[in-house]
């Protein structure tokens, strides 16, 4: 009986002191995120969508090749000085973010964007296409010199990860968006 | 222990059932597949090998296994860029094989069996009743690898269902198109169509309608399988 | 307990036959909240008393073995990841060991630190959602939360670490994918003086509660023998009362140069290997792991995170190797078969829930069925690495 | 969580415009979307009161059913628990039966063997019943396409999907995306055709790259 009795009072006991951690809890600040209004701050280095900057992509299929579920599809014609890239898509229906195309990447033309949340309808618009069929890029950098594209080489030094980080912030940027408008993904 | 000294020890006590000594990253002996189950009893009761227990056991198939070391086995078969199964007009040859690793918790040492079997009759002795670990482990390379446990007490498949066809590990598998009206190859996207509640409607998929009471109902009266009850 | 599994009321009457009641099968899952994932549970019942239970699994068979025959060695890196979701690091330090001992290749120190704490980190959260799935099976809603709060934090830093959520792919073969940040010291013991100090928070709210004691002590008690038998290993070996890690008893990595205790279950609130008992390895193996944390942080070395004599298209020698690491849920071992080429001729994944697993077909007959999801639940099963 | 803000860049990138040509050659099904959300206005004004009564009363308490398949799951957990709270959008009710649920979050791998069951659960939901793939995996098969012969490439195959979240997983806040794209589209609203913001962040250009 004694037993029966201090059962109760210990299950009582017990629940009390947990409900006491529970209530330390009240005056606290709530920890959650207020989703569409409010962001989670993302590390530099997180693994977004993947983007391709056309302008220095010179197709060398390296991102295509080390990609563990071939996601990345690229079309090329010509060899040399007139090769061109016609299709770069990244088929976001098998592509796990696993980073290894941007680690491959001798350009940095394919980085991980910091863009995450993208909910839609149609699974078919999760092929991401990045080249215009209509205007082909050359994959060649002195055709690509000709054709007034930018091929400025940032490929000597290794991949920096934290180099989002480094990057200036909005707020030193120039209002209007560099290269927003002309020389982009298409031709001349 | 050391390694050698264990196969010295299996080989004076059975003889011709342990012929090789592997002598790799890890060692071990090539058993006899008929005679495992002894084996394994003698390597878990004797005092001085003590092998109570079994860490893994890997159902292999050595089908296209490049014996020179250059790496030049067989591609396997999978679905291409639209999901279309692969087909290969290849025919599979090479042994299929079954590897332990066991571990001694009393003497700390360790051992490795090899079993090769003919690939036309699967069949090695079953080590289930030695470790009872090995029942499970001895299904899933049944049910990937397609080898035979004699002995064993329940011997079916365990990852896949019971109807599925072949053995998927095995170099020569070509990937089904489909299981009991489930799809499962892929489907060019693009090209389906588009129903107006947004959902991608190739031509030839199955709706639930279609796929309804999709095992269970199909079974003949009395079979064992415990799956139709209760579920709906 | 064994009277009532052969059909016995506490007056020893037959039940059964008193009631005119039969053997039911029912199923358990693979849709069930308490199965932890898709596992199905064939139990036959008597009402309350469990006769018997099959455990059907491979509703999350997802071919890993044979996409490994497919892509090359480091590529394969990925779908390690995704064996046991909830401890991916630790399944990736598997892989990279086994790979790393055939070719030889020598981890860099630093590198070799950065990874024991990520291990460590990915154990303490492993372990964290266990105990609140575990508190969620018995009846105990608020722990989870506590629990979900904190590996927030461990897949904060990780976020920052490696780039990913959840799936991080952050180990290399020889090494790592990229240095840590600036910081990753300071945050890493931040967290863990923090998570030292929550851990008896969740003893307060758990592990001595009443009437979580009175669920779990001397309940679904697995003994050493059939552990050993059944090849059980982790906190369920451990919780049977022996104290074996693959961390001291088959060392890998530098895990031989830190300090630390492997606790194990000593029948404190019932019979040795019943599900406090497991469910307390797990909580004091956490403190284990903050202390290892600390000694990591402290030696952390300068210097490369990747081995450099190591060409991109890694080739290992012919040859075959069974390398076992210790994973949160036990005994994760790799049995490779190579043939000197680019891609692995046979991965096998030994998986230590697997093993865990089988174990339910054993020691379930003869519980009560509420019992069963406790003792289900103290194993701490997860799917995608039972199935692979 | 606050004090390391100023350590990491913002999260989001603002739209800065974006090249129309690449909106053409993206939205490549953009027409279609466009009739297909053109339709439903010829309806009674009450009926149509009515209509939107219930499908207020609808989205607003969408409750999934308790139904993890994978990795995702354990996302889809952290969603609704206590960061990511998902009992914000009423749709924090995880019932444990598929008869007392209207959405099914397929959150993970759907196997040839979990799809015979997949099917049966939704055929147990009552309607209306919406459901979300969630993940690379349910919406196409993801890493498992190759070499996958167990795995169905695609939930859409077997169960009609109302919104796919990519993400391999996906962070708990695309499944809250997700979740609010299905009341837009519970609403009648479906604007997915303007382009996703990484559009305007890749027209914008790569901001570690000097131009």
């Amino acid at each position: 009986m004694t037993q029966y009795l201090r059962g109760i009072y210990d299950a009582v006991a017990s629940a009390l002191k947990g409900m006491g951690i529970t209530a330390k809890h009240v005056a606290r600040k709530p920890v959650t995120l207020q989703y569409p209004d409010e962001r989670w701050v993302l590390p530099a280095r997180f693994k977004g969508f993947i983007i391709n900057d056309t302008n220095l992509c010179d197709g060398c299929l390296r991102c295509a090749k080390v990609c563990p579920v071939d996601c990345i599809y690229i079309e090329t014609t010509g060899k040399g000085k007139d090769r061109f890239m016609h299709r770069y898509a990244v088929d976001y229906n098998k592509c796990i973010w696993c980073g290894l195309c941007t680690e491959e990447c001798p350009t940095f033309a394919c980085q991980h964007s910091l863009d995450y949340d993208h909910a839609l309808y149609d699974r078919r618009r999760l092929v991401y296409e990045f080249v215009d069929p209509a205007h082909p890029v050359p994959c060649h950098k002195e055709r690509r010199l000709q054709m007034g594209f930018f091929v400025e080489q940032v490929a000597a030094a290794p991949p920096d990860p934290d180099r989002i980080a480094k990057a200036p912030r909005r707020a030193d940027l120039p209002e209007t968006a560099p290269g927003a408008g002309g020389g982009e993904g298409g031709g001349a | 222990m050391e390694a050698t000294a264990i196969h010295a020890l299996l080989q004076s006590r059975f003889g011709d059932a342990v012929s090789d000594y592997v002598d790799g990253f890890e060692k071990g002996s090539l058993v006899a597949a008929g005679r495992v189950a002894e084996i394994a009893a003698f390597l878990r009761d004797d005092p001085a090998l003590g092998f109570e227990s079994l860490m893994c056991l890997t159902g292999l198939d050595w089908d296209g296994y490049d014996a020179s070391g250059k790496g030049k086995s067989v591609d396997i078969l999978g679905y291409d860029e639209l999901g279309r199964p692969q087909a290969s007009d290849r025919v599979g040859d090479g042994d299929l094989g079954v590897a332990y690793a066991l571990y001694s918790h009393r003497h700390g040492h360790k051992h490795a069996l090899f079993v090769r079997v003919p690939r036309a009759a699967p069949e090695v002795a079953s080590t289930a009743a030695v470790w009872p670990t090995a029942a499970w482990h001895e299904r899933e390379a049944w049910d990937l690898v397609g080898i035979r446990f004699a002995g064993h007490p329940d011997l079916k498949r365990i990852l896949l269902d019971e109807d599925w066809e072949g053995h998927p590990l095995r170099k020569d598998y070509v990937m089904p198109g489909a299981w009991q009206g489930v799809p499962l190859d892929g489907r060019d996207y693009a090209a389906c169509k588009w129903d107006e509640s947004g959902v991608t409607l190739p031509d030839d998929v199955k709706r639930p309608d279609d796929v309804k009471q999709p095992e269970g109902s199909q079974r003949p009266e009395g079979s064992q399988r415990p799956e139709s009850g209760n579920q709906g | 307990m064994s009277e009532t599994a052969a059909g016995r009321g506490w007056g020893g009457q037959d039940v059964r036959r008193e009631l005119h009641s039969e053997l039911l099968e029912i199923n358990m899952g693979p849709q069930h909240p308490a199965t932890h994932g898709v596992l199905r549970l064939l139990v036959r019942t008597d009402g309350e008393i469990v006769h018997g239970v099959t455990a059907h699994i491979g509703y999350l068979h997802r071919c890993a073995e044979k996409i490994a025959e497919g892509c090359d060695w480091r590529q394969w890196m990925v779908y390690t990841d995704r064996f046991d979701y909830l401890a991916p690091i630790n399944m990736n330090f598997g892989y990279a060991v086994a790979v790393e001992r055939m070719l030889g290749v020598q981890v860099p120190e630093r590198a070799e630190h950065i990874r024991i704490i990520c291990a460590e980190l990915q154990r303490i959260a492993s372990h964290l959602i266990a105990i609140g799935t575990f508190g969620l099976d018995m009846g105990a809603w608020t722990p989870l939360l506590y629990c979900f709060r904190e590996r927030e934090e461990i897949l904060n830093i990780l976020e920052r670490l490696t780039g990913g959520r959840m799936l991080y792919n952050y180990f290399d073969i020889g090494g790592l994918r990229f240095d840590a940040y600036d910081g990753f010291e300071r945050d890493v013991l931040a967290f863990v003086n923090i998570m030292e100090q929550k851990i008896p928070e969740y003893d307060t709210l758990l592990s001595y509660n009443k009437i979580f004691i009175e669920r779990t002590a001397d309940v679904g008690v697995i003994d050493l023998a059939t552990c050993l038998a059944y090849g059980c290993t982790g906190p369920v070996l451990r919780g049977a009362g022996v104290p074996f890690d693959c961390r001291k008893d088959d060392p890998y990595s530098i895990y031989d140069r830190f300090e630390f205790d492997i606790p194990y279950g000593e029948g404190e609130q019932g019979t040795v290997g019943d599900c406090w008992d497991r469910y307390m390895v797990r909580m004091r193996e956490m403190y284990e792991s903050c202390r290892i944390i600390r000694q990591a942080v402290d030696a952390l070395p300068g210097g490369p995170v990747k081995a450099e004599d190591l060409k991109k298209l890694v080739k290992v020698p012919q040859g075959s190797l069974y390398t076992r690491t210790e994973s949160s849920k036990g005994e994760i071992g790799y049995h490779v078969f190579a043939d000197g080429g680019s891609k692995p001729f046979r991965t096998k994944v030994r998986s230590p829930s697997f093993s865990n697993l089988h174990v339910i077909e054993k020691v379930g007959p003869g519980m009560m069925l509420s019992d069963l999801v406790a003792t289900v639940g103290s194993l701490d099963i997860v799917l995608g690495e039972i199935d692979r | 969580m606050t004090q390391d803000r100023n350590d990491y860049v913002e999260s989001v990138i603002p739209p800065a415009g974006y090249d129309p040509r690449r909106e053409q050659c993206l939205d490549f099904h953009l027409a279609e979307d466009l009739a297909a959300m053109a339709g439903a206005d010829d309806k009674n004004f009450i009926l149509t009161t009515v209509d939107n009564l219930f499908d207020w009363a609808r989205l607003s308490s969408v409750w999934p059913v308790t139904f993890g398949l994978a990795c995702c799951a354990i996302e889809m957990m952290a969603a609704s628990a206590t960061r990511y709270d998902i009992d914000r959008f009423g749709a924090g009710a995880f019932r444990a039966t598929p008869r007392q649920a209207d959405l099914m979050i397929v959150s993970g791998t759907v196997t040839a063997k979990m799809a015979t069951r997949l099917v049966r659960i939704y055929e147990q939901m009552p309607e209306p019943k919406w459901v979300v793939a969630m993940g690379s995996c349910a919406i196409g098969g993801g890493p498992y396409f190759k070499y996958g012969y167990h795995v169905v490439k695609g939930v859409d195959f077997i169960v009609p999907v109302d919104v796919y979240i990519p993400g391999c997983p996906p962070r708990p806040e695309v499944l809250l995306d997700g979740l609010m794209r299905l009341q837009d589209k519970i609403r009648g609203r479906r604007d997915d055709a303007k382009p996703p913001k990484w559009v305007a962040d890749y027209a914008r250009k790569i901001p570690y790259v000097k131009r």
